[in-house]
């Protein structure tokens, strides 16, 4: 019992040095991207809104090893005409990751991108002039161990 | 900035392409020592295929540091693959390989 | 042989300075300067958990902060650091034992 | 006088009863494990923590499927290993059995040399210049060292009294609680091993050699497992202690040989 407490006690104790130390996820991420960038990522948004469930594949973690790491892939390989790809992570200040105008790329692309906290990431795929969507909550909490 | 490796590799008549960046890709929003890191990352990113644009993309700090990007494209063994990029400090970097 | 003779005599150590401790918290109460006694004896402490790799991470750090606010002239507080300082040392040499002959426990 | 003739015994007492025997302590390890995972097979520790969670195994394949962020540094290592002439050290001619070898105890100091003690010294050695121990170089160089063994077994060997000692010392200081939150090794990577603090899984000691020198996304680095040592020693409160010092490197000789059997990997991601 007592090391179960010294161990529970350790970890929180551990977990604020990490996050303090490390120094890289503050917990609202507002980016400075720039005004051109923030356009186009509110223009994002707006057909984020309006798209429909997308029939691709989309793949990214529900529970995600590393904020400052996190592995996603688009693949619409199966879906004709794609001429953009476009990632977004909801609960940032300016949502857009990244975004793919394919002319002659298959409708794949897989990337890593950093979450300061738990949020739907949405995956736009246009295809033949039609945007559609698939959204995966990726659940970000602070590390326990350092070191 | 620093190294860009390019690994373009065809397989069934699709080559696929992986590319990692060598850039801090900072967000403008980290604080180290109590000071804000400026912002640096790559803003543009342009991937082509013997000479022609297959990927034009918008980079925001959202994607990690040293950046990892896969695409796929059909084409050859022995076609030539160019990345070319460039920050939001105006810092340009490119690479170019044949395809194994 | 030589090794185990240092363990020996690191350990011997320990003990004596444990004992040594122990009165040395009787004198802060007696003493015209609290601060040197106490101040002393998490200094003692600490050399001698390090001599046996088992010094924690952050009493040195606290025996330098309280010497800062000895020399700020805040007595009460720095005595109050420097037994805390103390305190850990205490603590550190007590886990020794048990630390030398640890094993899986099934 | 009396009290340190009884401590000396005591000691004397304790090297002699605990004579160490790395099979039977490996068996019991592997049997807590077994009891605490029972669908996770032996040969599967190799890869650590990931042998423990889908989610995660998930993501650390999708990286390594990628272009590995660590690939580019053992590569400049392999450069490095020939650059300074660290070929040209016996111990180190052949890297695939170098990696093999180490740690192993030499009956001649009468210590324990890890695969970083012989990278230093054969640096030094060459260069004349003095090569640290945690990360860098040193990191990049023994990963690609280490590189050459993959799919070779962790066989680390512990024969006659002397070696029997410094290994039970590395497996005391393993179970040993220290620093302020009284805690061991074994505390989380034995005990909770695959239990969470907060969103991490904690790795199962069973397997940490497989993979050294790790490339850690916290780091975004490589790093030597004594510096990750020192980082764990952070986390407990103890101060950390010097890395490559006989301490520690008994430590990495106990800890070593409980990965024995396991297969030596070139996939050194970790969260």
């Amino acid at each position: 019992m007592k090391r179960r407490l010294f161990l529970k006690s350790a970890m929180a104790g551990s977990a604020v040095a990490t996050a303090v130390g490390a120094g890289l996820l503050a917990p609202s991420m507002v980016f400075a991207n720039t005004a051109d960038f923030k356009a186009k990522s509110d223009a994002a948004t707006a057909s984020t809104a309006a798209a429909g469930k997308g029939s691709f594949k989309f793949k990214a973690p529900k529970i995600a090893e590393n904020g400052a790491v996190v592995p996603v892939t688009v693949d619409a390989s199966k879906m004709e005409g794609v001429t953009q790809i476009s990632i977004s992570v909801a609960n940032n200040g300016t949502p857009l990751a990244a975004s793919f105008n394919l002319s002659g790329a298959q409708g794949y692309v897989s990337t890593r991108i950093k979450m300061g906290k738990t949020s739907p990431v949405v995956a736009l795929v246009t295809a033949g002039g039609v945007t559609t969507k698939v959204t995966q909550e990726v659940k970000v909490t602070i590390g326990g161990c350092g070191g | 900035m620093g190294s860009i490796k390019l690994k373009p590799k065809a397989r069934k008549g699709v080559i696929g392409i992986k590319a990692l960046i060598k850039h801090p890709m900072e967000t403008g929003q980290r604080k180290k020592k109590g000071k804000l890191v400026p912002a640096n990352h790559i803003v543009h990113m342009v991937v082509s295929h013997n000479g022609t644009v297959v990927v034009d993309a918008d980079i925001g700090s959202t994607v990690s540091k040293n950046p990892y990007f896969k695409f796929n494209v059909a084409g050859a063994k022995g076609d030539t693959i160019e990345l070319k990029y460039k920050d939001n400090k105006g810092k340009t970097g490119s690479a170019t390989a044949k395809s194994k | 042989m030589k090794k185990i003779l240092i363990t020996a005599l690191s350990v011997f150590a320990l003990t004596a300075q444990a004992g040594f401790m122990g009165a040395s918290h009787d004198w802060n109460n007696g003493s015209s300067n609290p601060f040197k006694s106490a101040i002393k004896a998490a200094e003692t402490g600490y050399k001698a958990n390090l001599a046996v790799n088992m010094a924690w991470r952050d009493t040195a750090k606290m025996i330098k902060a309280a010497k800062k606010l000895n020399a700020a002239g805040k007595t009460a507080a720095a005595v109050k650091l420097a037994n805390e300082a103390h305190h850990q040392t205490v603590k550190a040499t007590a886990q020794l034992d048990a630390s030398l002959t640890a094993d899986l426990r099934l | 006088m009396k009290k340190l003739i009884t401590v000396v015994a005591g000691i004397g007492f304790l090297v002699g009863a605990a004579s160490a025997n790395v099979a039977s302590d490996q068996k019991d390890l592997i049997g807590y494990f077994k009891a605490l995972q029972p669908n996770v097979e032996f040969a599967d520790y190799t890869n650590g923590v990931y042998a423990y969670d889908a989610g995660s195994r998930d993501q650390f394949e999708e990286i390594l499927d990628g272009i590995p962020p660590y690939e580019e540094a053992v590569e400049k290592g392999g450069k490095e290993f020939v650059k300074y002439g660290l070929n040209k050290c016996a111990a180190l001619k052949d890297p695939a059995a170098a990696r093999v070898k180490h740690p192993y105890f030499d009956n001649a100091t009468q210590k324990v040399v890890t695969l970083e003690a012989v990278l230093k010294a054969c640096y030094l050695k060459q260069t004349g210049k003095k090569l640290g121990s945690k990360k860098g170089k040193i990191a990049r160089i023994s990963a690609w060292i280490s590189d050459q063994a993959a799919g070779e077994k962790v066989n680390v060997k512990v024969e006659g009294a002397a070696a029997n000692a410094a290994y039970t010392q590395g497996k005391a200081f393993f179970y040993g609680k220290r620093g302020e939150f009284n805690m061991s090794c074994a505390d989380c990577h034995v005990y909770n091993a695959g239990k969470k603090a907060r969103a991490d899984i904690l790795s199962p000691m069973l397997g940490h050699a497989t993979h050294v020198p790790m490339y850690r996304a916290k780091w975004a680095g490589l790093g030597t497992m004594q510096r990750r040592y020192g980082g764990c020693l952070k986390n407990m409160r103890a101060k950390p202690i010097s890395a490559q010092s006989e301490l520690m490197n008994n430590l990495e000789y106990f800890h070593q040989a409980m990965s024995n059997g396991l297969e030596i990997t070139d996939a050194r991601y970790r969260k």
